[in-house]
């Protein structure tokens, strides 16, 4: 077993208190080759985000979404480094908290809004809803509701992946709280005995809904330090640095792609907002605790310092960057508006392919559907 | 006769029977600290304190296998699931553990559990949220099955359930946590397994449970004032043991019936109902049962097209024409 | 044509279907080195080799999703289940997972799963082991359910179920693994969502799937013999998708109808069936629809009362009967 | 968390070649309390155990026995030396292995070997079966025949006891194939998080069913390693070896009494035929490997051993133990056989306490049981 970098325990709150050691990850070989351009690009990319889900409070506000919204402010830093080292043959897949990876991969942000609104222009024609963002066309597998029911899915892609041959890994992300599922725990065997090229994200953001990481793990150190007894590699990663998340996230891909061997990374991170939009976030946490965070480690406002300092950034093209990502999101919020909803029809539509694709060849003539 | 909320009704018998009994301990995801994803248990940790109210990891397979372990030896654990939907990553345990380990064991052994939280649709959460199933969970004898429809019922049905020896799994709906209706202060309970008819008539047997009845109550009121037609409407309340005696005497009366249940159709309580019914009542029967289900598809998210899929009283309205015709 | 045992027919359909197209995978506990549990795989790790055919750990969760999320790449898996009551432990990945993606997808994803593995009681193995879930799972949307009752079927479904696009569960039956039928050496699909009428009859329609067919059967010979009753018997072959028009087509003919199957009855099948055929045939029955399940309670393990709580001839003659009195 | 003992890693076969370092188990105060007397009864109860079992072959042999039959020959030690150290507010649950831990809890052969033959006098009156023995009064919680399904099971009656404020504990037995069930990880994380007084052992003999350990878990040394992940203490252990099994258990045990802590034992035992009786034992190991476990690792061989060389134990005394337990065996097979089979009418009784108990006061009248 590869010896792992940080052994050091961090946990909520305090990765506030402490940085995770780093080992000088701006030297990293994945961000050494970081152009300008590039740079700029994930700081866009991170804004889009945080602008499309501040956009969708509004539209939730409106009574446009119903159901769950879990918004990932605060998180940026990890879908942007993370999905940023990724290769054409490199694939997602993730929890309901799922819109920075969608837009990661590169869905448009007029699909998402519009999902989020229940309608036909959606990613998914407004029958998955928030949580369930899929566009397998872009190698994104959602998108799921189940706490932890994701992570099989994910070492079935990097499974499948290396049955056909092919030099790539999948990304399986999930929370804190997630860790503590039976299915969890079974993916970890399988990918580990199976050697599949499998990279396994805890978002660790403190919280599982409205219980510390304390209050729902035992522990000896950390989260990811449960790899060990898989006999599998894993790593601690600063969330707020995204020269930190690309270091260790190029490494753990290296391993997947070279070694065939799965990575558990624990990434240090935070949400502002409550779990989702019906969590009135009052009784498990200070709000002194969230301003610090919002201040010392927003992954944005660190980055944009960051560039600033490097000099391939200006206040000036920031703001802008900003103002047409905020565009980007009202065109979005108005395209979701203007779509149609779904007809009724529909509710029977995309059950079964072999009823969707029925043709003269299809054999079977039993009812599956009926109203 | 105090008017209070379903959730205050399901939270009244939760806090009478932890003062009733000191082994009732109430356990789940985020019930105590956060004082319940939908608030039901708010204030019971403040009132019982940590012992009693007990905050759980997301193991849903792990909590409740320790609660049935724990069962065994006479505690009385009311499990909350955030959803019945996520008894799908502890069927093993809600099934086979709560089920079986009384017959198994040749009757040595009982398992006082009780499980709750919400089982139902129409909350623009997609298909993984919003299962409903009553049906194939009380497949399995070995288990009670229980879907009160009004705060009343509620409280009823729980206390009923907490102090049950046998398993008992309360299925409840967000959809009424904030419905309203009298709540006697004394002690009672609504003994599992006996249905109620919500609304007496002659012209039509509905049978229903959960916000179904409710819905099939609003179509029975509309039948009534724009066509005329008296439709009774009997509340199972209880699925498991099943009360077939009330349904029976419904449809000797009216000779038609419609059946109402916002579980997806195909082998759905109301399928049994439907078997019962002309097993029980062939001779009787007027006309084919009729039957409204959610429509036949994984839930869908858009609010609009879920509206549609879960039974409406329009919906309902239809069949019964239909059986009547 | 050749006579083959079910066992056999299940294996050469697999063997087939890996010939025919490599991304097809055999998975499950103990199916390559050890042969099978039941020795259905037997020599498929030789002849294929550990890329095709591979042994998992005892973690159906974990082993189960993995198929499901290999097979939204395009990889074909065939898991086998030891028993199907070990889906309860995976119950979340078999339900949410492999029915739900397509839905919630839009339509972008299809799951080209396979599960299998015997779905039975009568061996003498207890309540939990002894699960028949197919109305349990058939009743979410998304899912194909089909149960072999005779080697030619259970070939031509499971090659039909590997080549089909969507998730398809095939329960067999340890109990049939021993039976011998013909079965063609060429190429023939069994299509999901045919039922098949096994015998022709005038006097009473018994429906039936899995093994209760056979036991049906065994009842239809000996009223014919013993009491000059000719049965129709109707073998649903495939729960989800259901073949109504056979089923009713039959009904319309005998006008009585006699459903068996090896299931609980609560939310069963054949209360599924029960609905449908008052629905659709309501006027063409002349006696109430009766049934033969096994008996509620969890499944026993002495076999001697186990071989009575499971439908047998005898109990399926006196029902018979019952419904021609 | 305390430091374990034993890390190194030692799984089958090593454990032939090599066996675990003890720590002079036989000086353990739990094994130097022990009289003479008590000697020879723990040798008198693994024989026991043993004649039980040899004797159910041949009824299983007779077809009186159907279904599965899951043999404990070679394991004896684990049950033997686990549960004589226990009190009398301590409890135990096992899988479907379980007539070991059965007969040492004090179970009788009579009703043991009248439920494997469905018979009414049987411990579960014929509706267990052999998987799923139960003695409630002595407090044998059973017999479970989903893998790994009485961990979470095994973790509520350890909270049951913290919660009525027993100074007692539970011994939770599993295979060495069920660690890589979800159920278990579960049930790992909530013992440690809520520091309940369970002991999960491991009982590794090597296979789960024709799977060896090293191709069923993926491992840095040892299964009960997985213990550190969650902060818990865990021990190897010599299952082969009496004392060493009795030391270990101890030390949990007063762990368990003492800091409501629990403990992960992973012992290392073997058992001599197939996994159950329908496994003709062809494909996964060689006869050779038996054969030596059978002479170089015998339990009930060691022990005799030992007392003869401690001078409590004579080759006449072991023979008339021997010889006794037999004749109670063969007599347990006859009770069995002149035993009645339940009647019919049992079938749809022991479903519900409510309708068993059903008396004046109760109310429901809904109908629960129909034929
Ligand atoms: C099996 C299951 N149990 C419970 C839930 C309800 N639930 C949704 S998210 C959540 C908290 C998850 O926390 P964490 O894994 O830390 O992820 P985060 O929300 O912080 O991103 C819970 C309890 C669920 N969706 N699935
Ligand atoms: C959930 C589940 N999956 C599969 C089985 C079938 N099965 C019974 S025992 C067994 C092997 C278990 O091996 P192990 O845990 O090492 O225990 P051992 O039999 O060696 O005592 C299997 C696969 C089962 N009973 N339950
Ligand atoms: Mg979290
Ligand atoms: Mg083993």
């Amino acid at each position: 077993m590869p010896a792992p970098k940080n052994t050091k325990a961090v946990t909520h709150p305090e990765s506030l208190k402490e940085e995770l050691p780093a080992n000088a990850p701006e030297k990293h070989p994945v961000n050494q080759g970081l152009g300008a351009e590039e740079k700029v690009r994930l700081y866009r990319q991170m804004v889009r985000i945080r602008h499309f889900e501040q956009r969708s409070i509004r539209v939730y506000q409106q009574g446009k979404i119903g159901g769950f919204l879990h918004l990932y402010v605060g998180q940026e830093a990890v879908a942007a480094g993370t999905i940023s080292v990724l290769g054409p043959d490199d694939h997602v897949i993730t929890g309901y908290r799922d819109h920075g990876h969608a837009l990661m991969v590169g869905m448009g942000m007029n699909e998402c809004m519009a999902e989020l609104t229940g309608k036909l222009t959606g990613c998914s024609k407004g029958k998955g809803g928030s949580m369930h963002y899929f566009a397998p066309d872009k190698n994104f597998w959602g998108g799921h509701g189940i706490v932890g029911g994701q992570a099989p899915l994910g070492s079935g892609i990097a499974y499948a992946l290396k049955y056909a041959g092919k030099k790539g890994c999948c990304l399986c992300y999930m929370g804190d709280g997630a860790v503590n599922q039976g299915a969890v725990h079974e993916a970890f065997n399988l990918a580990s005995l199976w050697d599949l090229p499998v990279i396994f994200i805890i978002e660790n953001n403190g919280y599982s809904m409205g219980t510390s990481q304390a209050r729902s793990s035992a522990l000896a150190g950390s989260l990811a330090q449960r790899a060990e007894g898989y006999g599998m590699a894993w790593e601690l990663v600063n969330g707020h640095d995204l020269y930190a998340v690309r270091a260790a996230t190029a490494d753990a891909v290296r391993r997947a792609h070279e070694e065939n061997k799965p990575t558990v990374m624990e990434i240090f991170t935070y949400r502002y907002f409550g779990h989702s939009m019906a969590d009135p976030d009052k009784t498990y946490r200070q709000k002194d605790e969230i301003k610090e965070y919002r201040e010392k480690r927003d992954p944005i406002i660190l980055w944009e310092k960051q560039l600033l300092q490097e000099g391939v950034l200006t206040k000036e093209v920031a703001e802008q960057i900003n103002a047409e990502a905020q565009a980007e999101a009202d065109a979005a919020a108005k395209f979701a508006d203007d779509s149609p909803f779904p007809g009724v029809e529909t509710i029977t539509q995309d059950i079964y392919w072999e009823e969707d694709n029925r043709g003269a060849e299809t054999s079977g003539r039993g009812t599956i559907v009926f109203g | 006769m105090p008017v209070i909320s379903y959730r205050e009704a399901l939270r009244a018998a939760m806090r009478e029977e932890l003062q009733r009994d000191e082994n009732v301990v109430i356990m789940g995801e985020e019930v105590a600290q956060f004082n319940g994803a939908y608030k039901v248990t708010e204030g019971l940790l403040a009132e019982f304190g940590p012992k009693r109210v007990v905050d759980t990891p997301i193991s849903e397979a792990g909590f409740i296998g320790l609660g049935i372990g724990a069962s065994m030896l006479g505690i009385r654990p009311v499990m909350e699931l955030m959803f019945w939907s996520f008894s799908y990553v502890a069927f093993d345990q809600v099934i086979n553990n709560a089920a079986n380990i009384r017959y198994m064991s040749g009757g040595q052994i009982n398992v006082p559990i009780v499980i709750r939280g919400p089982a139902n649709g129409g909350t623009n959460v997609g298909a993984t949220h919003s299962h409903t199933p009553e049906n194939i969970i009380a497949n399995h004898p070995g288990i009670k099955v229980v879907c009160p429809a009004t705060p009343y019922d509620a409280k009823g049905l729980m206390k009923a359930a907490i102090r049950d020896n046998d398993p008992v799994y309360v299925m409840e709906n967000t959809i009424l946590y904030n419905d309203r209706g009298e709540v006697p202060e004394e002690d009672y309970i609504v003994p599992i397994g006996l249905a109620e008819v919500k609304r007496a008539g002659t012209d039509l047997t509905i049978v229903a449970h959960g916000r179904a009845t409710i819905t099939a109550l609003k179509a029975a009121e509309r039948l009534a004032s724009e066509q005329n037609i008296q439709a009774e409407v009997v509340d199972l309340r209880s699925i498991r043991p099943l009360d077939e005696e009330t349904i029976l005497e419904s449809v000797r009366k009216t000779n038609r019936v419609l059946l109402v249940e916002e579980n997806k159709p195909f082998c759905g309580v109301d399928a049994q109902i439907a078997y019962l019914i002309q097993s029980k009542a062939f001779d009787y029967l007027d006309a084919p049962i009729g039957r409204v289900s959610s429509i036949d598809a994984p839930q869908i998210y858009c609010k609009k097209l879920e509206d549609v899929q879960i039974p409406n009283p329009d919906r309902v309205i239809a069949a019964a024409l239909e059986v009547l015709r």
